[in-house]
């Protein structure tokens, strides 16, 4: 049913106001999941682009610190920003531990450049499994009013506290994660790895230890969007990682795989894309028209958004 | 033979190449030279076809071949060598010299599922082939070898042996001496003569002008992606230009 | 760490139901997803049974017999239901199956039982066809078929409703039978759609389509989903200020526990209807959900509730059959026995087969008061 | 005797139907990583084979054979069209392409009719007998050891190795990397549409991104070095939660730790060219 028919009393300037409302509440509904996928895929291609390897077990550090926030509120009564900070503490860490087990025994020697993939794959198993054992299947929540349920209405738009604070700390995690690698020695040495780990470790970069700080890095800011998504969206489980990586890789994909920028940019695209084409296609071809654009702009530019594709290396 | 017709190849702003003209006519060897960086390697990627030029044109036996892919240049009879040793390292040394006589083959998909006479007689006669050229550079006793398994020399003699095998008019040599002893370097120079004496017409880069001096008959010297010279071994030693760019800094 | 302790419980108690077999004892499989995501809904089922099994075991069991329990863990997935199905009927000989946890699996596993003349009994299928699969198929799940119309004309009346919006899950078949029945539903009542949206499994952000549906102002959303998704489509509808005047109308899916825990007071006047409620206060739930609570310590839902009611159903059923000893005769005679279960007293009111051995049972209408389900119409 | 056999062929057939179409699917990955590709619309082939196999024995009375051929080239054609255009590109692109393919296939299985939307398609008929895994295992392998010793097969390990290289040899590399894939979607829809009947139902559920990467892993684990490694990673890892049962809850950690344990100590696969060096040495 079209929203015409609604409004068909009222007169053509409501209608035409009504939908300029709905489509900015869309647009910051749009906004706020954007900058989740973005803040979850940061990490994801940050790991990308330094450690050159796709990590599954994103979405694994993603459900965990979104249960470590969890336990740091309800066990340990922290208020929100001492539960980010624990969150990232924990996902942070256990990113650094799945590099050390998975993925560092695999790095010095030559083998098959996916074999590292599937050491996470067996990692977040090990992990999701662990978690299911301890916490069960179901899904659980924050405390009510552990974030006062505010809404703001900016004109006609309504933005709750919460949503305002997720836009806010992704994007300032993002600026910081940007600043960090332009304007400081380690982040100087992060990108010289990224670029070519050899030439890096001829310079004196402490390559493992670039690993070691970037792992813990994205495993840090993964648990941010864990625990800012477990707020918000009220569904913490076991499982809560599968559906968030899926997008991730998108995400990723999307903006270039390895570049910030283009997981920024990649993360606000899908989460306009999913919510413009529930709000003015059909919310049945939601992730066909999410997915479709990915692989359109994958024949466009095959290297993503950000990608470099330069010359055939030779 | 091959013209190549002032080829001009940027790098994102930078260029690397700058109207390059030359010919290499049939039968020769013909050595194109520079220091390093001089854009020697960027124009033997472009005549293999893995690079397009910005501007120019590459014709080969009349024909032009500057914006056919690698596979069509090949089939054209045009092959190379790579600097960086570029073997396949899991494949036997048999194995390598047969993915480069991949155009000989034509047999069918059938052929190879059901095992038809005209596989197997392929296979037959093209794999003996291949050992003959694996002896013609002293490799055919190790033909199961895993390649990779080649010393450094052994590796430079394979990758010469997979060129040869696709059976070409023009053969790319890319710095054949690098990484070698003088002995090396003096044997290997000597196989590109005899193979050169086949009937092979060769180009072969080198930086390292005295190396080659001996062999070639005609010689172009590239510097900084400019051609400044070209002839003679004895005229192009006595050009100034080449004298002050290259060979004064040699030494 | 709750873990090891948590382990070795579960260690024990498999090695228990392995280890515990003296001849006499009625054998019957059980077959759930008990990992991965589907485990929120087989975990309870099998604590359902396992609560059953230990009360009628307590009191000496079924004519003496004690009820042995094999649990296997099918995962959600068609391929390890069926590898469980054929371990029970072949390997375990049991005389009867209960499960698997999904309908998807149900009808992959369900057929390879009713050709081996074993017993299937589904706690947790609703789409249509399970039982057509063939005459050892039953299921005391009952389908949304047979509440929904109900819960939607109790709405309309009580409510005066008029234009609603249509919300569910397009890739799952409970949440699209469940879409499939309220749609067919709604036009016999003459209600208005104003808009039919979908979300899909696994879904956390609805705020595009409640922004859409919020804008087209209905009486009622009618929402098909599982109780993650319901609670938080709820929950995310009132943040974006819908007013509390538009209610929530759902199935099945709506009947846990978990739609307050999660949503809270956002929660208050939502619609649904099901045979079972957790608030129930007929003693003999009350009974069942103490002790349950006890057990388990988190609160029975619906999935717990109908398997503890299908194994009295099938005590009914073995009580009533002659058993010889011979499996596959017995099974058989099992089979005859329990399709002629009638009026049983459940936690979940009277129960009793149809002649398509679905369960022919009142469904009630329920709405949420004061953080609890209540009686909306009988 | 006899009774306790055919009690545990029953009990069992399903899981080592399951092992014959793993197997299979690996060794459809296998092809597009034999040439140095990722795809990760193996899972999405399949459903396309499952789904076309299963709707033409159920809705048009087809002979299986045909069905299964049909649920091969369905996809198979897919892929040589999206392969085209994608496969032109090295690197990693086709894996993400493909990873978009499948969502677009999945999101397509649920909006169409014919394909039963989400309730997916049940009462297929059971059609898959031991016999005919056997002879699709069987002609797979005597295919594949015929590719290894052709021509076919060496320019495929050679564009793997070095894609340039192999270029310049005057191989075609972008038609034998479409071919391969398409080929290997060829394999991965049969396997579908075996699977489809001797589990009776079809649902959109099943072919999406988490299969896709466990057909990988089959094959990673195995190891690519050799056509063997994707059959003995597949093997494993449908048998290994069977057997890890007794672990009750925890079994599918102990799965994620066996995995991540043999992927550091055996990073190049289980079956590797070393290994069957070493078997001729001893012999």
């Amino acid at each position: 049913m079209e929203p015409e028919t609604a409004f068909s009393a009222i007169g053509e300037d409501l209608i035409c106001i009504g939908r300029v409302t709905v489509f900015l509440q869309q647009f910051a509904n749009a906004l706020a999941l954007g900058s989740v996928y973005a803040l979850f895929a940061i990490g994801f291609t940050l790991i990308f682009g330094v450690l050159e390897i796709i990590t599954l077990a994103h979405g694994t550090i993603f459900m965990v610190g979104a249960f470590a926030g969890l336990l740091a509120v309800t066990k340990l009564h922290l208020g929100l920003g001492p539960a980010i900070l624990t969150a990232m503490l924990a996902a942070g860490t256990l990113g650094w531990v799945i590099d050390l087990v998975a993925v560092r025994p695999l790095r010095k020697r030559s083998f098959h450049h996916l074999a590292p993939m599937i050491a996470t794959i067996g990692c977040a198993t090990f992990i999701t499994s662990i978690a299911q054992g301890l916490f069960g299947a179901e899904a659980y929540r924050f405390p009510f009013d552990f974030v006062p349920a505010t809404s703001y209405t900016l004109g006609p738009v309504q933005l709750t506290l919460l949503q305002l604070i997720i836009i806010a700390i992704s994007f300032a995690f993002m600026v910081i994660i940007i600043v960090l690698l332009h304007k400081t020695k380690w982040g100087k040495a992060v990108r010289a790895v990224a670029e070519n780990r050899r030439t890096a470790a001829l310079l004196g970069i402490p390559v493992d230890r670039v690993y070691q700080i970037t792992s813990f890095t994205a495993g840090a800011l993964g648990g941010a969007a864990g625990i800012l998504t477990g707020i918000n969206f009220n569904t913490i489980h076991a499982f809560m990682g599968g559906p968030m990586l899926h997008r991730g890789i998108a995400v990723v994909i999307l903006g270039g795989m390895g570049d910030i920028r283009g997981a920024l940019l990649g993360g606000l695209i899908l989460g306009f894309s999913e919510i413009m084409s529930v709000a003015y296609i059909s919310s049945d071809f939601r992730d066909a028209v999410s997915f479709g654009l990915l692989f359109l702009i994958l024949l466009l530019k095959p290297a993503g958004i950000f990608g470099r594709t330069g010359e055939r290396k030779v | 033979m091959l013209k190549v017709q002032n080829i001009i190849k940027d790098f994102g702003g930078l260029r690397v190449l700058d109207g390059v003209v030359f010919q290499v006519a049939e039968g020769a060897i013909f050595g194109l030279i520079g220091p390093n960086g001089a854009g020697k390697t960027t124009v033997f990627n472009i005549v293999s076809g893995l690079l397009q030029p910005t501007d120019g044109r590459v014709i080969f036996n009349g024909a032009d071949i500057t914006r056919l892919p690698p596979h069509a240049i090949a089939a054209q009879g045009i092959s190379r060598t790579f600097q960086n040793i570029r073997i396949f390292g899991e494949m036997s040394l048999l194995e390598n010299v047969l993915v480069g006589m991949h155009r000989l083959f034509s047999y069918s998909p059938a052929a190879m599922f059901f095992d038809l006479p005209k596989k197997r007689t392929e296979e037959k006669l093209l794999r003996e082939k291949a050992c003959d050229i694996l002896s013609l550079v002293n490799l055919e006793d190790k033909a199961d070898w895993a390649a990779k398994n080649l010393s450094y020399g052994g590796q430079r003699k394979l990758e010469l042996a997979r060129a040869l095998a696709t059976d070409p008019k023009l053969l790319l040599v890319d710095e054949p001496a690098a990484g070698m002893n003088p002995a090396e370097t003096e044997e290997l120079m000597d196989e590109i003569v005899q193979i050169n004496r086949r009937g092979y017409t060769i180009c072969v880069i080198e930086h390292d002008m005295k190396v080659i001096m001996g062999i070639c008959g005609q010689i172009a010297v590239l510097n900084f992606g400019e051609l400044i010279a070209e002839g003679s071994p004895e005229e192009v030693k006595r050009n100034p230009l080449v004298i002050e760019a290259y060979l004064g800094k040699e030494g | 760490m709750k873990l090891p302790g948590k382990a070795l419980v579960l260690v024990t108690a498999i090695a228990l139901f392995a280890t515990a077999s003296p001849a006499a004892e009625i054998r019957i499989g059980v077959a759930e997803a008990l990992t991965g995501p589907v485990a929120k809904y087989g975990v309870p089922i099998r604590n359902g049974f396992a609560l059953a099994a230990e009360e009628i075991n307590a009191k000496g069991g079924i004519k003496g017999n004690k009820i042995e329990l094999i649990i296997e863990d099918e995962q959600g997935k068609k391929e390890e239901a069926i590898n469980v199905f054929k371990k029970f009927i072949f390997k375990d000989r049991t005389l009867a199956i209960f499960g698997p946890t999904l309908s998807n699996s149900a009808f992959a596993a369900d057929p390879i039982a009713n050709a081996q003349k074993t017993i299937v009994f589904g706690t947790s299928n609703t789409a249509e066809g399970i039982t057509a699969i063939g005459p050892y198929v039953f299921r005391n799940s009952i389908a949304e078929a047979d509440i929904l119309p109900k819960v939607v004309g109790v709405a309309k009346k009580k409510l005066g409703l008029k234009k609603v919006a249509i919300l569910y899950g397009n890739d799952d078949s409970f949440t699209k039978s469940g879409y499939d029945v309220f749609k067919r539903v709604v036009e016999q009542e003459k209600l208005q759609v104003l808009t039919t949206e979908t979300f899909a499994k696994g879904d956390i952000d609805f705020s595009a389509q409640l922004t859409k549906i919020k804008n087209l102002n209905p009486d009622a959303i009618i929402c098909s989903a599982l109780v993650e998704e319901a609670a938080n489509i709820i929950l995310q509808a009132r943040k974006l200020g819908m007013p509390e005047r538009i209610r929530f109308i759902g199935g099945n899916g709506f009947n846990s526990a978990k739609l307050m825990e999660i949503a809270g007071k956002a929660a208050e006047g939502s619609i649904s209807g099901s045979p079972w409620f957790l608030d129930d206060p007929s003693a003999k739930n009350q009974e069942f959900v103490r002790t349950y609570t006890a057990k388990f310590s988190i609160p029975p839902d619906q999935f717990a509730a109908q398997a503890y009611d299908a194994l009295y159903i099938m005590a009914e059923g073995i009580k009533a059959a002659k058993l010889s000893g011979n499996l596959e005769k017995d099974r058989t005679a099992l089979r005859n026995a329990l399709a002629k279960v009638k009026n049983f007293k459940g936690v979940g009111g009277l129960f009793s087969f149809n002649e398509n051995r679905d369960a022919a049972q009142k469904g009630r209408v329920l709405i949420i008061k004061k953080g609890k389900f209540s009686l909306y119409a009988e | 005797m006899g009774e306790f056999l055919a009690s545990t062929w029953y009990t069992y057939n399903t899981l080592l139907y399951t092992i014959f179409v793993n197997g299979m699917l690996a060794l459809s990955i296998y092809l597009t990583l034999a040439c140095g590709q990722l795809s990760l619309g193996n899972a999405a082939f399949m459903g396309m084979g499952a789904y076309t196999a299963a709707i033409l024995t159920m809705k048009a009375g087809a002979p299986f054979g045909i069905a299964l051929i049909a649920g091969g080239a369905l996809p198979a054609l897919v892929a040589l069209i999206i392969g085209i255009p994608t496969l032109r590109l090295s690197g990693v692109y086709l894996a993400m392409a493909t990873l978009g393919f499948g969502e677009v296939v999945r999101v397509a299985f649920l909006n169409m009719s014919i394909t039963g939307g989400s309730l997916g398609l049940n009462g297929v008929p059971a059609k898959t007998e031991f016999w005919h895994l056997l002879l699709v295992m069987g002609i797979l392998i005597y295919f594949f050891v015929k590719l290894k010793s052709s021509r076919f097969g060496r320019a495929l390990e050679a564009i793997n190795e070095d894609e340039t290289a192999a270029s310049v040899m005057g191989i075609r590399t972008t038609l034998f990397k479409v071919w391969a894939f398409a080929a290997g979607a060829f394999i991965a829809g049969v396997a579908g549409g075996l699977n489809a009947h001797f589990t009776f139902f079809v649902s959109p559920r099943e072919y999406g991104f988490e299969f896709a990467v466990d057909i990988l892993t089959f094959a990673i684990l195995g190891g690519t070095q050799t056509f063997w490694g994707p059959i003995v990673g597949s093997t494993i890892l449908t048998l290994l939660p069977e057997l890890l049962r007794f672990m009750g809850p925890y079994r599918l950690a102990l799965n994620g730790l066996i995995l991540l344990f043999v992927v550091i100590y055996l990073p190049n696969g289980i079956v590797s060219r070393d290994t069957f060096k070493k078997k001729a040495d001893r012999g």
